[in-house]
């Protein structure tokens, strides 16, 4: 890719490449018994002093000891928890609880007494002394007991790419009893290889073994290597690259068939609990997404008692943000359809007039309570992170919120189709006054159907406030998808719905990585005008001759 | 109600219900000096605009405490223009016209600002305008008291550049005219620097953009080409809680790839768990872990008048301390209200800024300022890990643009020109 | 049986609305100047085969011609009416907000242009025409009124008015009686009896009565095809249509 | 011929307001101009300005009504029709500001200067001209009205399918107008405009003149819709809107009657943008948002729907309400502009001139009769039978 490529190109590299040298020395020493914390001491201590550029160059000695004692000062430190302590100038490790800090001895481990934050002083870190401390640890801990760190360690070594590292890999990867683990130190030596000026055949080997992992750091090693001067490894680069590149193509064939699921599942949280109160009802429900966003204010609100009352329970808030959102937002869709929109039966255009009003009354309601502000609605721990298939990412979030969109569909459609209040609400929709006659109780229906519209548009919200802003603009942003989905799918029709939100999350994520995000967006817009000209009743319209009746 | 029956005449029933504004004005009576506050409490901006209108109220009230004015009182006029660009002139013409303010103090967006700038020439008033913006202007009226690119961007990037080694840029932004002129310069910049065509990614998203997956993945790709890469943000507000928690949750770490913002500050921050984004970077001005005796009180101030101890405090209300300040003393250098006294006195005042210097208005009308750039801590504030060793000032046209780097800004006499030609040696732009 | 000399010729005509048979191979003539009376239980494809002939419903398959050639499935409901079909809903269906007078006003036969409309001025000969219809109806009372603030029974009235409005050579009318007085539903029968003295008439009706005062030839559909045809004393006599509707 | 056409939708409400406009497009500028400032009659450049902007929401309105009072088409897309036109104006003005731009450059705006694009785009030549630009003012929103109409209309996409597919232009048009790279100068739009006709925009007598130009455009578009409306065409209109299949057996060609009036309103509503832009000072994307279509519905409901006059009256009080509200209540405004909708909703159903017209019922009867003008002009039509059942859920 750049002449460069076979030089390390940056200080990390450089220091990496001096630990790994020295590696067998330190693993020698670490076998002869821990060096005396004595010898230690001094070199932990003198992390508290001078500049990004001097904890560096402390780091690295710390690095070039290779005793495994020193790996808790260094994690403690890139996680910003080492402090120095103002009395005797002692480096230590602080951990916040209650208004002060409980405080470790970063060597032997031992507590130490608890202190106050303005008797301490932050060592403070930058991202280039984290890649520092990371590359270190990487070097102290491929033979860490621990797989994962093992694992950790082979990753930032195949990032890091440098010829010197090969023998300590060879000597590892001889060690190493985990295939996973193993299997990525190759591909880590297989990059330090590549880097290095080892014989052709031996890079040929190793660009098979990087074809194989065929990701993109593999392709982009490659890549470099088919732009060098060494032209006897063109041909077997070239072929590599072909093969990645197909493989690439159909990762991300399968990547955005994933976002557009997911952005499908959003639209379709978004726009469920319109096809209740719109679709099924007739409302035209301009307050819908205000109901969105008062279930993502109860799901705010739930976690703050989490977090005053019961902080170690935070990662079930969600569980009871769930129901509360349903009732809040349900109970406010009642008092609508209470308040005003019982008033406008047959008058479905004016619902358009009212509901704004209300949409408009609800936003600046909870902005004067709650501030115009973002207010922060935190992730829990099993929504946060993600994990790979191959070579697709998959968040957690995105993929419960998959989950949950599907689920909250499925129990709507159960809802409908097989509950006697279902059947209630499809009789007082299709023939109020049939429905009446027969016993049943049309504006309890009416009412409870609208608040059940809203209270699933709220626990919608529940679920958006993991992935958007919770503001009271949070509404505004999906009333417009919500209706072209509702409509694009057939208003009154649930499985409409879901077809339609998925299909057209999917069109807008392979449109995306041509046209741009903008033209992705206004192009799905098109579409939807053109689709509509096809079929003036949606996707899924009821046919025959009931409809223009 | 006399005056007012006196100008209602019947048939005319539109204007004499606009002449009810006119004179709820002017019933008044105490002699006041006026100040509008022109910020968005609803609509899209108002979760930015709402706090600088809060902030304005507090230092107007402050003022008055130590006696206000030239003896007189401040009285803070507040309007709502509502996020509507067209309703910002017809605010500010209001504010002016109606109320009779002396200074308005207001806008966030360009838009708002470009909306507004034909009222405040024509009626010859004065605006104060709080946010780091893009440049390419310098109007006698507006007072910038936010960074120029210079004063944010480049920094920024040389911080990248020497202290972290970047190699690789994606310039993300929201699709208007701030990113799109800041990504320009720093474009222009970074190819000045040496950086590859190839090396350089720009991609713009529409407003609120909420799914970011594609482009954080495409982020990834192009930060896995084996160079150090770094993105530089200017995201704007709404969309930015998304692009994050996305980021986040991709397991994109800011040792591998840093991300540098300049619209992302404390209150953006407020809505987000900043547990994953530790070690992202923004580039401002001022930052609330500053930490000198004058920030303290500050902080201390707006959080007993706000009343509420988690609020932060952010770069635009640190500018409008500054502004509200330069305001007072050049009224007071000045011994009047009157505009085009105010003008005149102001260029050259200097007044303390929240990180333990001074700030002094230019004779572009943009202040001078230090540059800290931050790194995002776990509690949702920012720790500087680096800063300009004096103050940079406010550069109206970029050195680093076709069109603007032959033209300076001065508007003291005899000069008094806001886009004067070094080349042509006239006042007027690049043309002829 | 051959299209010669009919005014309006089905044959072999199918519907079906997702997967439901509406009309299923449905084949009659109607003559020039022929009233002929429709008869059916519920669903038995009276109005579908309405929508077939107006152009609201296109057939699957099958022949639907008009005047013996022209071939009613490749025009749609304006064009249809402009050769001469008018319609009348099994719902009165007028203009609400409109006079009686400007709802007869609207079917008059005239050039149905927008730019026509627009620039359009009532002559003489139109006034007269209106008068002499509102009469034929009986509303020559209320032509000011809204016909909103019609009877349901003078709403029927206003819009067969509205029918001969249009001059066309042939009237569909469904269930004409619905809703109205014995009296009405006489004079009612008689006024299509008149008509058909220069129109052709097809009437969808269930009121036995009303079909046997107005003494034409009957047709019996049933799901979607015809069951039986010939005077009503046939068809009622018929073993297969008093299974299927008479006899229940 | 006008007078013929207006005979009959010439009521008294009507006539009162088109009185009204002429003679505020009259006096207004009289007050503006040749009283003193502290004269008690004088009139403010800033309320003319007001009122001017007001004048072209309700010639929004008055196109609204035109196809959703008259035609039953309820468009949630009419803004871009407005903010198309103000485009056109905009662009017009652009053009007018020559070597006074930051940049001095006498061709490109400086938003062109700025990314650097070296030549003005095709699209945007001709615009130098007064007449072009007002021209495409009316051409490109009633094209536009045209393409979209005429596929819709003729695939008989109704109701709120309708309404959808129009929000979905209008917002499709918000984010490409958006797009820095569409020549429209972006989020920022058009603005620092300097001169219209060779006067400048920031002129007294300038704004006086484009006030009075607004009443007037206000005033003849009135004609022209009470024209249109009391046309044979016009009750073809409302007979498609009260029974649109009925209309059709009766020969008519549906389609085209809605493209004509749907196409006419689109014009129209490109008029009063194209007078909006001057008075304001800026145009830009923002006019596109669904929100502002949505707006001026509710603008016509306020006012009393198919009575023509009413969203007059509707556009201008919201307005006045909104300007009012902002400067009084900046804190709460939204609550008051809220419960308005839900209580002009709830308890006038007809708008402001139906509560008129049913208060005028209460009072003895004149005459024996009422004439059917009066009905068309006074009392809005019942809400219509047959937009109802195209929107209720089937």
């Amino acid at each position: 890719m750049n002449v460069n490529a076979y030089a390390p190109r940056s200080l990390p590299a450089l220091l990496l490449a001096m630990l790994l040298a020295l590696l067998p020395l330190a693993l020698l020493s670490s076998a002869a018994g821990a060096q005396d914390n004595a010898a230690l001491r001094p070199l932990i201590d003198a992390l508290g002093q001078g500049s990004f550029g001097d904890t560096e160059k402390q780091v690295s000695a710390l690095a070039a000891t290779g005793d495994a004692a020193v790996v808790p000062a260094l994690e403690a430190l890139t996680n910003g928890d080492l402090y120095v302590r103002k009395a005797d100038k002692a480096v230590v490790i602080g951990k916040r609880a209650g208004g002060s800090l409980a405080l470790t001895d970063p060597l032997t481990g031992e507590a130490l007494e608890s202190t106050a934050t303005s008797a301490l002083d932050k060592i403070r870190v930058n991202n280039r002394l984290r890649r520092t401390i990371r590359a270190a640890l990487g070097g102290l801990t491929l033979r860490a007991a621990d797989a994962t760190t093992r694992r950790q360690a082979a990753e930032a070594i195949f990032k890091a790419q440098d010829a010197e590292g090969i023998e300590a890999l060879d000597a590892a990867i001889e060690a190493e009893t985990n295939p996973g683990v193993a299997k990525l130190m190759r591909e880590a030596r297989a990059a330090a290889v590549l880097a290095s000026d080892r014989p052709t055949e031996d890079k040929i080997a190793a660009i098979g073994t990087l074809a194989e992992r065929g990701d993109r750091d593999a392709l982009s090693m490659i890549t470099a290597v088919q732009n060098s001067e060494a032209s006897d490894l063109h041909e077997a680069a070239g072929a590599a690259l072909a093969r990645i590149e197909k493989l690439q193509a159909a990762w991300d064939t399968a990547r955005n068939v994933w976002f557009g699921l997911s952005l499908g599942s959003v639209l379709l949280l978004a726009a469920i609990g319109l096809a209740i109160t719109f679709g099924v009802m007739g409302v035209i429900n301009m307050a819908h997404g205000e109901m969105v966003m008062l279930g993502a204010y109860t799901t705010f609100m739930v976690q703050n008692l989490f977090r005053t009352h019961a902080p170690d329970l935070f990662d079930y808030s969600l569980l009871v943000a769930l129901p509360a959102a349903f009732l809040v937002a349900g109970l406010v869709g009642v008092g609508i359809e209470r308040g005003i929109i019982r008033f406008l039966h047959n008058r479905p255009l004016e619902t358009l007039l009212a509901t704004w009003g209300v949409s408009l009354i609800l936003q600046q309601a909870v902005r004067s309570i709650f501030g115009p502000t973002n207010q922060e609605v935190g992730n829990p721990a099993f929504m946060s992170g993600a994990f790979e298939i191959g070579q697709l990412t998959i968040t957690y979030n995105r993929l419960w919120i998959l989950v949950f969109a599907l689920t909250v569909f499925a129990a709507l459609l159960i809802a409908m189709k097989f509950t006697r209040f279902g059947l209630n609400v499809r009789a007082v929709t299709q023939n109020r006054r049939m429905a009446a006659s027969m016993g049943i109780r049309t504006p309890l229906v009416d009412a409870l159907t609208f608040g059940l519209g809203s209270g699933i548009a709220g626990i919608a919200g529940v679920a958006l406030s993991q992935i958007d802003n919770v503001s009271p603009n949070l509404g505004q942003s999906y009333i417009i998808d919500s209706f072209m989905v509702v409509v694009f799918g057939g208003v009154g029709n649930l499985w409409g719905t879901l077809v339609a939100a998925m299909s057209l999350g999917v069109a807008n994520k392979f449109l995306e990585p041509f046209a741009g995000a903008v033209l992705a967006k206004i192009l799905v817009l098109v579409f939807i005008i053109l689709f509509i000209q096809k079929r003036p009743r949606g996707l899924f319209a009821l046919k025959g001759r009931a409809v223009e009746a | 109600m006399t005056m007012f029956s006196k100008k209602f005449f019947a048939g005319m029933a539109l204007s004499g219900l606009m002449a009810t504004t006119a004179v709820t004005g002017a019933f008044a009576q105490e002699e006041t000096i006026k100040v509008g506050i022109l910020h968005s409490l609803s609509g899209t901006m108002a979760i930015s605009e709402t706090t600088l209108k809060d902030v304005m109220l507090m230092l107007i009230e402050e003022q008055n405490k130590k006696g206000g004015l030239l003896g007189k009182k401040l009285e803070a006029v507040v309007v709502d223009p509502a996020s509507d660009w067209p309703l910002f002139a017809e605010k500010a013409r209001e504010l002016i016209q109606v109320n009779g303010v002396s200074a308005v103090f207001g806008c966030w967006t360009s838009v708002s600002r470009k909306s507004v700038l034909p009222v405040f020439e024509e009626l010859n008033s004065l605006l104060f305008y709080p946010v780091q913006y893009e440049g390419e202007e310098s109007q006698r009226n507006v007072f910038y008291t936010g960074a120029a690119p210079n004063q944010q961007a480049i920094p920024a990037v040389d911080y990248l550049m020497n202290e972290e080694g970047v190699e690789r840029w994606v310039l993300a932004g929201t699709d208007y005219v701030y990113p799109r002129t800041t990504n320009k310069i720093l474009e222009a910049y970074l190819k000045a620097k040496g950086v590859a065509e190839e090396d350089i990614m720009i991609n713009y998203t529409p407003f609120g953009h909420s799914d970011w997956q594609t482009i954080v993945s495409d982020i990834k790709a192009f930060g896995s080409a084996g160079k150090k890469t770094a993105v530089v943000s200017t995201i704007n507000g709404d969309a930015n809680v998304p692009f994050y928690k996305e980021l986040g949750n991709a397991g994109i770490k800011a040792e591998d790839i840093p991300v540098v913002a300049f619209s992302v500050g404390e209150e953006e921050l407020a809505g987000l768990d900043t547990g994953p984004l530790v070690g992202h970077l923004a580039a401002w001005n001022y930052f609330q872990s500053v930490d000198t005796p004058v920030n303290g009180e500050f902080i201390e101030a707006w959080k007993a008048y706000i009343g509420d101890d988690k609020r932060v405090t952010n770069d635009p209300m640190e500018a409008h301390y500054i502004g509200f300040n330069m305001w007072v003393k050049a009224v007071e250098k000045a011994g009047t209200t009157d505009p085009d006294a105010v003008i005149d006195a102001i260029v050259g005042v200097s007044v303390p800024n929240l990180t333990g210097g001074y700030s002094a208005m230019m004779p572009n009308h943009h202040i001078t300022k230090p540059v800290l750039i931050g790194e995002i801590q776990e509690d949702g504030q920012f720790e500087t890990v680096w800063e300009t060793s004096g103050l940079v000032v406010g550069d109206a046209w970029s050195d680093y643009l076709d069109g603007s780097k032959d033209l300076i800004a001065d508007w003291r006499k005899p000069l008094n020109c806001g886009n004067f030609n070094t080349a042509t040696g006239k006042c007027g732009g690049s043309g002829s | 049986m051959t299209a010669t000399g009919s005014l309006l010729y089905l044959d072999g005509v199918s519907v079906s609305f997702d997967g439901f048979k509406a009309l299923n191979n449905l084949s009659f003539l109607i003559g020039r100047n022929e009233m002929r009376a429709i008869i059916g239980p519920n669903g038995a494809g009276k109005t579908t085969m309405m929508d077939v002939i107006t152009g609201k419903t296109r057939p699957d398959t099958g022949t639907l011609l008009f005047g013996e050639k022209l071939d009613l499935t490749r025009h749609d409901e304006a064009e249809i009416a402009g050769f001469g079909i008018g319609r009348k809903f099994q719902k009165p269906t007028v203009f609400e907000s409109h006079t009686v007078e400007d709802n007869i006003a609207l079917a008059l036969k005239a050039s149905r242009g927008p730019f026509a409309t627009l620039f359009h001025r009532r002559e003489r000969e139109e006034s007269a025409r209106i008068d002499a219809l509102l009469e034929l109806v009986r509303l020559d009372s209320r032509r000011d009124d809204l016909a909103g603030d019609l009877s349901h029974g003078q709403k029927q009235w206003l819009e067969i008015g509205m029918l001969l409005a249009q001059d066309p050579q042939l009237l569909l009318i469904d269930e004409p009686a619905a809703g109205m007085t014995d009296a009405e539903t006489a004079a009612t029968a008689d006024l299509l009896r008149d008509i058909s003295k220069s129109h052709s008439v097809v009437v969808v009706e269930h009121d036995m009565t009303f079909v046997r005062a107005l003494d034409v030839k009957v047709t019996v559909l049933h799901e979607g095809s015809v069951l039986a045809e010939g005077s009503l004393d046939h068809v009622s006599s018929d073993q297969k249509v008093i299974d299927v509707y008479l006899g229940r | 011929m006008m007078v013929r056409f207006l005979a009959g939708g010439l009521t008294g409400t009507r006539l009162a307001m088109l009185a009204l406009l002429l003679a505020a497009a009259v006096l207004v500028p009289v007050l503006n101009l040749a009283l003193p400032t502290d004269h008690p009659l004088h009139v403010p450049t800033y309320a003319v300005t007001l009122m001017g902007k007001y004048l072209t929401y309700a010639l929004l309105a008055l196109a609204l009504d035109l196809v959703w009072g008259y035609c039953g088409i309820l468009s949630l897309g009419h803004a871009a029709f407005f903010a198309l036109g103000g485009y056109a104006m905009g662009m017009y003005l652009m053009r007018q500001i020559g070597t006074r731009g930051v940049y001095g450059d006498p061709v490109l705006p400086d938003f062109m200067v700025f990314l650097n694009w070296k030549e003005l785009p095709w699209y945007w030549s001709g615009f130098d001209a007064f007449p072009f630009a007002i021209v495409m003012a009316l051409a490109v929103p009633g094209l536009l009205a045209f393409v979209f109409g005429w596929f819709a209309f003729r695939s008989r996409v109704t109701g709120v399918y309708l309404s959808i597919i129009t929000q979905a232009m209008t917002y499709a048009l918000l984010l490409a107008f958006f797009r820095n790279d569409m020549g429209f100068g972006g989020n920022n739009g058009l603005t620092d405009f300097k001169d219209i006709l060779g006067y400048s925009v920031q002129s007294d007598a300038t704004r006086a003149g484009l006030f009075a130009a607004s009443a007037l455009a206000l005033a003849a578009s009135l004609v022209l819709a009470i024209a249109i409306t009391g046309s044979k065409l016009g009750k073809v209109l409302i007979a498609v809107r009260d029974a649109e299949s009925r209309t059709r057996f009766l020969g008519y060609r549906v389609e085209h009657y809605k493209l004509f009036v749907w196409t006419v309103s689109a014009m129209m509503a490109g008029l009063a943008g194209a007078l909006y832009v001057p008075q304001v000072g800026i145009i830009n994307p923002g006019e596109f948002a669904p929100a502002n279509s949505i707006e001026a519905v509710i603008w016509v409901a306020v006012g009393g729907r198919g009575t023509l006059v009413g969203p007059i009256i509707g556009a201008v009080l919201v307005n006045f309400a909104k300007s009012w509200f902002t400067a009084a209540l900046p804190e709460i405004w939204l609550f008051a502009l809220g419960t308005l909708f839900v209580a002009v909703t709830l308890f006038l159903p007809k708008g402001i001139l139906g509560l008129a017209a049913s208060l005028r019922a209460r009072l003895p009867k004149r005459k024996d009769k009422t004439s059917p003008a009066d009905v068309s002009a006074g009392a809005p039509i019942a809400p219509a039978p047959a937009l109802a059942r195209n929107q209720a859920a089937e």
